[in-house]
């Protein structure tokens, strides 16, 4: 049978993939924000997964609202990354370093 | 092995190998197929728990509606590919190490002892004419009323900012105004200047930003 | 769910109403009749204060279905919360105006992010936590990026999302956790699990890594804090002065509601957790801070060295910890208004005040204006009579109660290497000539209020108690 | 009675300040008339007093509490008994005389109030010292003396060589005052009180008291306090090894020299050995500390007079010598002979200063005996005040000087301390050694070929005042030669008429003490049969004819064979050099202790203030604050992927770290 | 009037400061001038009733106020006096009314803020001076740091900033650790800030030593002692005339209060314990600041040296413990005085380079030379403070030292003999550079060309040359209230807080 913990590491594993992901990226913001989505799956399905095995369905409305969030939340990072790019020309995370120090 | 370790297995080899190329890919639009196929796979998954609402949501909402916003702005965007992967490899020695230790530590964590079936076992099977969707729009519009209500806030707010950022009045579009054209006359179409030769310009103040 | 319940909502429903009127009104209006908009958005929070004032709560009333709580702590929260975003707006109006940013979108995402706040402040489930999170952040996300000719704002910006996103994603592991291990994610039921629940503490302190960093992030701490000078110093000055005062006090609340109310029985975790990052954002914060030269980016890093400070009162476990630490955060709301504040009122059309040599010899061009910010500053610094001298004095006394002396010695060591950019500042105020000979701005409103500002430093410097009691009375009654 | 106590010190004291402060207001006649009017007023009453205590009244009391702390007084008082009573009249008396003097020497002066005042100053501090009736005051007395020295040496301020001078005097008894303040400071602690009476009545019970100051060395406590004392006295009275200030202070006025540096301020330390017999009598290790230092202050720089030039510094030379015989007289326990030398040495080394001082004047202010010579024609009474002064000094019989210093030479033949062997050597070999440097100036000065014509006009401009037209020199006036001749005659008389109720009367009744372990006196007394026999006696000893000797050399050398001192001069220059150079304390001292001092310092200051705590500690720990700065802020990189990364780290070490330590 | 003496005897100066302050610019800097003078003048008044009222007879705190304040953390608006911070409040007032007329012209740019400036720190010492108050003593111990440091670095010298940022960072280091110690009494006490609860809390002896640690780190920088002096050097000699004097006649002593006030009452067992830690110190204060002082070229970093000397024999004379761990009362008194003298000798010396500097821009000892020949006047003065520095008796000098010395002779015969080489070194450096500077022939045409005092700077000298005389001949009056409370704090300390 599949267990809980099935699920709990295989969201383990996506998390650190994701992360991994915007770590090791070093060009693409778009990929950035990929990974992102990504992260959100695995959170995602640490909440559908416990949702499950507590018989509870608050978790199911939390990924739900998660998703809500997320999809507002691309929308937003989108449009920033619209705006980067007409003033930079580039969404090369490389690029963003005005700011340091 | 049963059919719905099958599936967990099968479904969440796709899931991680798609989520490793979304991390790894090239060109950005694979990435983003490769995440479409990621969700897809966690539908699946989240079916297994018997989350059917979230799952069908995930690829509509997901599927549907984000990851086309993604593809529309990388088509969108002028990127230049070959220079996107550059520098990838230079800090994996580096960020490997921690990331399978942070694995390794989660699966410690997380794994059987914990969570394991004898721990947590397998929920009773709902009752029949159990509905998901039903269930789930029953508290979303009773317990859940302010989080939706907030939830329907950051939609707006998303779409103001999105607004606010991204539209713009441009400048290079150029479009006449009959009703001017109509009035026009002679001093407005033409100005006489007289010039003198070699006046330097003065040096234009430069704005800050 | 009873209708009057919604009674405790009134606030944020008025806010809301009047958001979506000055939304569309907004629309409507010509650049020129701009003003309304502004008067309308200072209306609105004054609206919200009244309200808030009429029904003080005398203890916590958790309604709608666990969702929000109104205590206490959320009304004195919520009161210091209008009235940091009223002077915000203050301060910045003719900042904006000079670059173009007095736009609609302005006022509408501040109070976008205002109600954000609202809701974190008042809530107590992780899911209206998290939302009043995503309602903040994703404001402040726009907000920043609002100039958006600038390149260092877009890239401001850009970092600020993207870290703001991880954070989040941290944020919501945890939660995912805790509700893994407790099965709810109301912060009462938690922490009545918590309390029952046994041999589950390494996956309760697995989720309560992830967060403390996700709080952490938002507070702004190491080394979760990478965000803040960037953001900060990227940020057009008005924007920073909003991100470095009113979200400081909605991390308070959402550290108060997530660590304290939640997960209080996790106390002895999370002790040990913000003792270290405590003490790396005093290190760090007041080290980094010295090789600035740029006054925003210094403050940026003084912000962290003080969420630092401000740990230290929550570490301490107590009420009397947790007070100084409202405290705390009230009075660096007040503090870092009149930095910032100070920057914008000493830019004008076509030239930021953030550089630290921009202050030179203001004592020269205006004493008025370098007292006020010589009394900013000491207060940053820690020196009495000023109010931020209380500030430090009541985080370390509980510090010391809860019996880490030792934290409290180095937290002092820490305020000194802190003194020491504070006075740079003083320094080049008052011993430098000028170089900058041009005239001061002389907008009334923004001089009165900031003199106002400067003001309230010293007196609440030297009459601590009011808002002392007051913040002992919140927490007291409200946990 | 207590007024006229008071009136001894306070009377000088308020003629110096009208004169200091109001000088500028009452001119330069009324100036002296009040400082002069002051010190008559306490001559007189000293001169009162002195009736008094002979008619056997004393007086012992305070004045007011300077302060309490505890258990302990401080008091301003007087003690009034013989010894005091002798001392405010020799010091009362000279001082009149020495202000009168003034009027004529200073005449010229620019700083003719401020000289009066000071030494009107002085003459105040000198006599709250001798009256003092506990330490405290004694060390008031002891510093002021001290500062008023200091500023009547420095005096000519525009003087390099002056101002160098004072300063070296103030430290260099500073250095003695160390030692004297480490006394007193044992005093109190063990005594518990400051009061003469008080310490002197408990001595005999605390004789037996030993203090451990080095781990393991016990020490006799009242030979610590004596020696302490001691090293006070030595600094005041100008005792090897803490003489080198006196010469120097000749670069003051010469009424300075003849009234501090002669009469009575450098014989404050034999006055206050003398009134603490009480305890010095209780240790023979510092009496005999005391003798020998004496002795070798005696001798030694009296073979130094021999080779000055300076017509005053061969007198201070002779002054540092005879201050070494008192000094080896109070080593020999007859502290009355002491006292009496004191006295005598006070008439006659004044009057022999103030003759100096008549003939500086005479010549224009030039002060090298090679440039005199032949004066006796000029200035006759300057000349013979002079013999007489010089006559008394070598020690004639049946002069003043002849007195008191056989007797000393006697008391120090019949002490049984270790030391008084050498110190019967030295102050015997002495008395020919003063007779020699005496009579060397004398012939120099005032026999022999006319040379001051040699010397015009050199070292003139150092004189601020007048004296610079050229000239015959001439008789001084009347207010210089009156006080000469006014001390000429106790210089002749003193000794004979004094001699005996002062040593071997009950004089000084219970003043001194003298412990039946050094019967000096006792045994001096079984020799004497009066003042004229012991000066018939004396034809027939030795150091009579030691005297003689000297005298007869000197005049051999300067009347008849003058080139014999400059071959000798030649063939011995080794010697003439290590005396030529004060056998090289001056620049040891200047050396080791000021440049050591100074390199020292330079040192601490360069490589530990400067070095060490600023440079690497303060301001080490900045640019250390500084550095750390500088090395993470590349840390905030700008890169959003290494923000991320310090996130994820901080994920992993809180996991790695909390995870582990909860216990499940 | 009664009953807000001190209250009177703080706030009258801050309150006559802000007044200052708020003329404004220069242009009025008459009437700045003016006000400043008559607040100074104002707050010695005020402050006179302290002793004249006062009962020598006790050792109990007087003149007291208490409101509560910041009830949440139980603090208190106390006030009290007792022997030993009367006389510091005293000799605070009188240094300010100095000050104010030492800078009356010589303070050209910013003269409102200047005279501010000191009419508030005189308040905010006295108000150190009278805390009962722990927190309410830090309160004032701190924000006084703030005028100081504008003082320095607004009107201060060349090397100001460096100066001013040094004074400030080196003590507030100190007074950090203080706080956290006084947080920490705060609660073994039951929640007192009360300084004689302080007093009377038992405590361990480890906590002793650790609290002891902590006063010490704070006053030691004030005094200062060896090694952490090198603050003061600095801020002398980039300080104005006023800030100098100021610093040295007032917060020099406000360590050594300290030190009477928390370290020896509160930590008693641990004073004994390190006695000879401190007394160490003292004793390198006074012989290695000696040296340094001797080769210094600046006429102001020379009295500021010596002023760590001085300083050293107040800390030597706290510590003097005898083989029953008795304070010694003679040299505790002594160390009292000596910070009053001080306060006197240091100031006016200061005074004295400032009358100098006023006229020749230069505190070199090598610029100078032969002025007593054109300011006699002037040079009598200095002399008379010349001496009073090295100690000489029947000035004010002499008195502490001398009480100092005899009082360590009792306890350790080497203490008192290396304290008393002060007598040589004192006299050397003072002498030395009074010889340089004062004496000798006019050096240059800027010299000759130095007037003497004019009327208000004879006014202050006279003002302190007396101050200086009739410390030196009559301490007594000075000495007399200090009695009470000296021999109960001995007695105190003596007792220990240890179980015996």
């Amino acid at each position: 049978m599949i267990a809980l913990s099935h699920y709990l590491v295989l969201g383990g594993i996506l998390f650190a993939l994701s992360v991994l992901g915007i770590f090791l990226n070093r060009k693409n913001v778009i990929i950035l924000l990929m990974a992102i989505e990504l992260m959100l799956l695995a959170v995602n399905l640490n909440f559908v997964a416990f949702s499950h095995f507590l018989g509870d369905t608050a978790g199911q409305i939390f990924v739900f609202f998660i998703l809500t969030v997320a999809a507002a939340e691309s929308a937003i990072g989108l449009a920033i990354l619209m705006v980067l790019f007409r003033n930079m020309n580039t969404i090369n995370v490389d690029d963003l370093d005005q700011l340091k120090g | 092995m049963n059919f719905q370790s099958f599936i967990f297995y099968f479904f969440s080899a796709i899931l991680l190998f798609a989520g490793l190329r979304v991390i790894t890919a090239r060109n950005p639009v694979h990435a983003a197929l490769n995440l479409v196929l990621a969700f897809f796979t966690a539908a699946g998954l989240w079916i297994l728990l018997e989350a059917e609402f979230l799952a069908v949501t995930l690829v509509l909402v997901y599927v549907g509606a984000v990851m086309v916003l993604f593809l529309f702005v990388v088509m969108m965007l002028d990127i230049n590919l070959d220079k996107l992967r550059e520098g990838f490899w230079d800090y994996l020695p580096l960020a490997v190490p921690v990331v399978v230790l942070l694995v390794l530590e989660m699966v410690v964590v997380l794994g059987g002892k914990y969570f394991g079936l004898s721990a947590m076992p397998n929920p009773a099977t709902r009752p029949e004419g159990y509905s998901n969707t039903k269930e789930l729009g029953r508290l979303l519009y009773t317990d859940y009323v302010y989080p939706f209500e907030i939830a329907s806030v950051i939609l707006l707010v998303a779409i103001v900012a999105a607004i606010a950022l991204t539209m713009r009045k441009r400048k290079d579009t150029k479009y006449t105004n009959p009703a001017r054209q109509v009035r026009v006359k002679r001093n407005e179409r033409v100005r006489l200047v007289s010039m003198r030769a070699e006046k330097r310009v003065p040096a234009t103040q430069t704005d800050d930003n | 769910m009873n209708l009057s319940e919604l009674n405790y909502l009134l606030p944020e429903i008025f806010l809301l109403s009047a958001l979506s009127v000055i939304l569309i009104l907004d629309a409507m209006l010509k650049d020129s009749q701009r003003l309304a908009t502004y008067l309308l958005t200072l209306l609105t929070l004054v609206g919200c204060a009244w309200l808030t004032t009429r029904n003080i709560s005398a203890g916590p009333a958790v309604v709608l279905h666990g969702m929000f709580v109104a205590d206490p702590m959320s009304d004195a929260l919520k009161l210091a919360l209008y009235l940091v975003v009223t002077v915000v707006l203050v301060y910045s109006r003719a900042y904006v105006q000079a670059r173009g940013l007095y736009r609609g979108e302005y006022f509408v995402l501040t109070l976008f992010a205002t109600l954000g706040m609202m809701v974190m402040i008042s809530a107590s489930h992780f899911l209206t936590l998290y939302l009043g999170l995503e309602l903040l952040s994703l404001s402040l996300y726009a907000l920043v990026a609002l100039q958006r000719e600038s390149s260092v704002a877009t890239e401001a910006a850009m970092k600020y999302f993207v870290l703001g996103a991880l954070a989040s994603g941290m944020l919501l592991y945890g939660m995912s956790m805790i509700y893994g291990v407790t099965g709810s994610l109301q912060l009462g039921a938690v922490s009545h699990a918590l309390a029952a629940s046994q041999g589950m503490k390494i996956p309760l302190a697995f989720g309560l890594v992830f967060i403390i960093a996700g709080v952490s992030f938002k507070l702004g701490v190491v080394p979760f804090h990478m965000w803040i000078p960037d953001v900060y110093h990227g940020a057009p000055t008005a924007m920073t002065l909003f991100l470095g005062t009113a979200p400081k006090l909605a991390a308070f609340a959402f550290v108060m509601r997530l660590l304290v109310q939640g997960l209080e029985h996790l106390v002895a975790d999370w002790q040990g957790m913000l003792v270290v990052l405590s003490v790396l954002s005093m290190a760090i914060g007041n080290i980094v801070a010295i090789a600035q030269s740029n006054l925003k980016r210094m403050l940026a890093y003084s912000t962290i060295s003080h969420m630092g400070f401000l740990l230290l009162g929550v570490l301490a476990g107590s009420h009397n910890g947790y007070s100084a630490s409202m405290f705390y955060v009230v009075v660096y709301a007040l503090m870092s208004l009149g930095g910032f504040g100070m920057i914008l009122f000493l830019s004008r059309a076509g030239f930021e005040a953030d550089q630290l040599e921009d202050f030179r010899g203001l004592n020269q061009r205006s004493p008025w204006t370098a007292f006020i910010m010589l009394l900013l500053m000491f207060s940053l610094a820690g020196i009495p009579p000023t109010v931020g001298f209380y500030a430090k004095f009541a985080v370390l006394q509980a510090v010391v109660q809860s019996g880490f002396v030792w934290l409290a010695v180095v937290a002092v060591m820490f305020a000194l290497i802190g003194a020491f950019y504070y006075l740079r500042i003083v320094k080049l105020m008052y011993f430098d000539e000028p170089v900058d000979e041009a005239p001061l701005s002389t907008r009334t409103d923004m001089g009165v209020i900031l003199s106002l500002n400067g003001m309230a430093v010293l007196l609440l410097g030297i009459l601590p108690q009011p808002l002392m009691a007051w913040c002992a009375w919140a927490i007291q009654s409200s946990l | 009675m207590k007024t006229l106590y008071l009136l001894v010190p306070v009377a000088p004291l308020i003629g110096a300040l009208l004169a200091g402060l109001f000088g500028k207001f009452i001119g330069r006649t009324l100036s002296h008339v009040v400082t002069i009017a002051g010190v008559a007023v306490a001559f007189v009453a000293s001169m009162m007093i002195f009736q008094d205590v002979n008619a056997g009244h004393g007086f012992n009391g305070p004045v007011y509490t300077w302060m309490t702390s505890g258990h302990i007084k401080f008091e301003i008082g007087f003690l009034i008994d013989p010894l005091t009573a002798l001392m405010i009249l020799v010091v009362s008396f000279v001082s009149l005389m020495v202000h009168v003097y003034t009027i004529g020497y200073m005449h010229d002066d620019p700083g003719y109030k401020r000289f009066f005042s000071y030494i009107s100053l002085f003459t105040f501090s000198m006599l709250m010292l001798v009256m003092s009736n506990n330490f405290l005051q004694l060390f008031f007395g002891w510093e002021a003396v001290g500062l008023m020295s200091y500023l009547l040496i420095g005096f000519w301020y525009t003087r390099e060589s002056a101002i160098y001078a004072s300063l070296k005097a103030f430290l260099v008894n500073r250095v003695g005052d160390f030692g004297f303040l480490l006394g007193i400071g044992l005093i109190l602690a063990w005594f518990g009180s400051l009061d003469y009476a008080t310490v002197f009545a408990q001595a005999d019970g605390l004789s037996g008291q030993t203090v451990a100051l080095l781990p393991g060395h016990e020490w006799s406590l009242l030979t610590v306090i004596c020696v302490l004392l001691f090293v006070g006295a030595m600094g005041k009275s100008a005792q090897f090894p803490l003489h080198v200030w006196l010469p120097d202070s000749m670069e003051g006025p010469t009424p300075i020299s003849a009234l501090i540096h002669a009469a009575t301020m450098v014989t404050a330390g034999i006055f206050m050995v003398a009134r603490m017999s009480p305890l010095f009598e209780l240790s023979d290790t510092a009496l005999n500390f005391v003798m020998v230092i004496g002795a070798i202050t005696a001798l030694f720089m009296g073979f130094l007079g021999m080779v000055q030039n300076d017509i005053k510094r061969v007198v201070a030379y002779s002054t540092l010598s005879q201050l070494g015989y008192m000094t080896v007289a109070l080593g020999a326990s007859a502290y009355s002979v002491a006292i009496f030398h004191l006295m005598t040495h006070a008439f006659f080394k004044a009057l022999l200063f103030l003759a100096a001082g008549s003939v500086i004047i005479a010549v224009h202010h030039n002060q090298d005996i090679r440039y005199m010579g032949g004066l006796r024609k000029y200035m006759p009474i300057t000349w013979i005040t002079s013999l007489i002064g010089s006559l008394a000094l070598i020690g004639t019989p049946f002069l003043s000087g002849f007195y008191s210093k056989d007797s000393i030479i006697e008391a120090v033949a019949f002490s049984h301390l270790p030391g008084a062997g050498f110190a019967y050597f030295a102050v015997t070999l002495g008395v020919f050694v003063t007779g020699f440097y005496s009579f060397r100036m004398y012939f120099l000065v005032f026999h022999g070929k006319e040379r001051f014509q040699q010397h015009h006009g050199h070292d003139m401009e150092h004189h601020a005042g007048g004296h610079n037209q050229g000239g015959m020199p001439h008789e001084t006036p009347w207010v210089v030669t009156g006080p000469l001749l006014a001390l000429a005659v106790p210089s002749l008389v003193i000794g004979y008429i004094t001699i005996e109720p002062l040593l071997f009367g009950d004089y000084f009744g219970t003043s001194i003490y003298v412990s039946d372990r050094h019967p000096v006196i006792h045994e001096l007394s079984h020799h004497f049969h009066g003042a004229f026999a012991m000066a018939l006696q004396a034809l027939v000893s030795l150091p009579f004819w030691l005297a003689a000797a000297g005298v007869g050399l000197a005049a051999f050398f300067y009347l008849k064979r003058q080139d014999i001192p400059a071959m000798l001069m030649r063939k011995f220059r080794w010697l003439y050099q290590i005396l030529e150079r004060k056998y090289g304390f001056d620049d040891f001292n200047d050396w080791f202790f000021a440049g050591g001092a100074r390199l020292l310092g330079g040192g601490l200051w360069k490589q530990g203030d400067v070095m060490i705590i600023d440079g690497w500690m303060v301001n080490g720990a900045a640019r250390l604050v500084n550095w750390f700065s500088r090395l993470i802020r590349p840390f905030q990189s700008g890169y959003i992927y290494h923000y991320a990364f310090a996130m994820l780290i901080g994920v992993f070490a809180l996991i790695t770290w909390f995870v582990r330590a909860t216990q499940p | 009037m009664l009953g807000s003496t001190l209250s009177l005897v703080i706030w009258v100066p801050i309150v006559a400061g802000l007044l200052v302050l708020a003329t404004g610019s220069d242009r009025q800097a008459a009437l700045a001038r003016w006000i400043a003078l008559a607040g100074a003048a104002l707050g010695l008044w005020v402050a006179l009733p302290l002793y004249t009222g006062f009962d020598a007879t006790t050792a109990a705190m007087q003149f007291q106020e208490l409101k509560p304040w910041v009830p949440q953390f139980n603090i208190h608006y106390h006030l009290g006096v007792d022997g030993i911070s009367m006389p510091l409040i005293l000799l605070n007032s009188f240094i300010t009314l100095l000050v104010v007329i030492a800078g009356w012209e010589v303070i050209q740019k910013k003269v409102a803020q200047y005279m501010a400036a000191f009419l508030i720190m005189s308040g905010l010492i006295n108000g150190m001076f009278a805390s009962l108050d722990a927190i309410l003593f830090y309160l004032f111990f701190e924000a006084m740091l703030i005028p100081m440091y504008l003082v320095i670095g607004v009107w201060g010298g060349p090397n100001r900033v460096y100066a001013a940022l040094k004074f400030f960072l080196y003590t507030l280091l100190g007074s950090l650790l203080l706080l956290v110690a006084l947080i920490y009494l705060h609660f073994q006490s039951a929640g007192s800030f009360e300084i004689l609860d302080f007093h009377r809390q038992p405590l361990a002896l480890t906590a002793q030593v650790l609290v002891f640690i902590a006063f010490f780190s704070s006053f030691a920088v004030k005094v200062p002692m060896w090694p952490v002096h090198t603050w003061l050097p600095d801020a002398h000699v980039e300080a104005p005339t006023g800030g100098s004097v100021v610093l040295a006649a007032i917060t020099l002593k406000i360590g050594a209060y300290g030190f009477l006030r928390f370290a020896l009452p509160i930590a008693p067992d641990a004073s004994h314990k390190l006695a000879g830690f401190v007394i160490a110190l003292s004793l390198i204060a006074v012989v290695y600041i000696g040296l340094v002082a001797l080769v210094q070229a600046d006429m102001k970093k020379l009295i500021a040296y010596s002023s760590i000397s001085h300083m050293g024999f107040v800390t030597l004379a706290f510590f003097m413990f005898d083989a029953s761990a008795r304070g010694s009362q003679l040299a505790i008194e002594g160390g009292l005085v000596q910070m009053i003298s001080h306060g006197f000798v240091s100031g006016a010396l200061f005074l004295c380079i400032g009358v100098m500097y006023d006229r020749l821009h230069s505190r070199q000892i090598k610029d100078y030379g032969g002025l007593v020949n054109v300011m006699p006047v002037f040079a009598s003065f200095f002399m008379l403070f010349a001496m009073a520095n090295s100690g000489l008796p029947a000035t004010s000098g002499f008195v502490g030292e001398f009480m100092v010395i005899l009082g360590a002779i009792k306890i350790n015969f080497w203490y008192a003999a290396v304290a008393a080489t002060t007598l040589i070194f004192g006299a050397a450096y003072t002498l030395w550079m009074y010889k340089r500077v004062v004496f000798g022939p006019v050096v240059n045409e800027a010299v000759k060309n130095m007037a003497d005092l004019n009327k208000r700077e004879f006014l202050f000298m006279t003002l302190l040359a007396v101050c200086v005389l009739a410390l030196g001949l009559y301490p007594k009056p000075f000495t007399d209230p200090m009695h009470a409370t000296v021999v109960q704090l001995v007695n105190h300390v003596a007792q220990g807080k240890l179980p015996q």
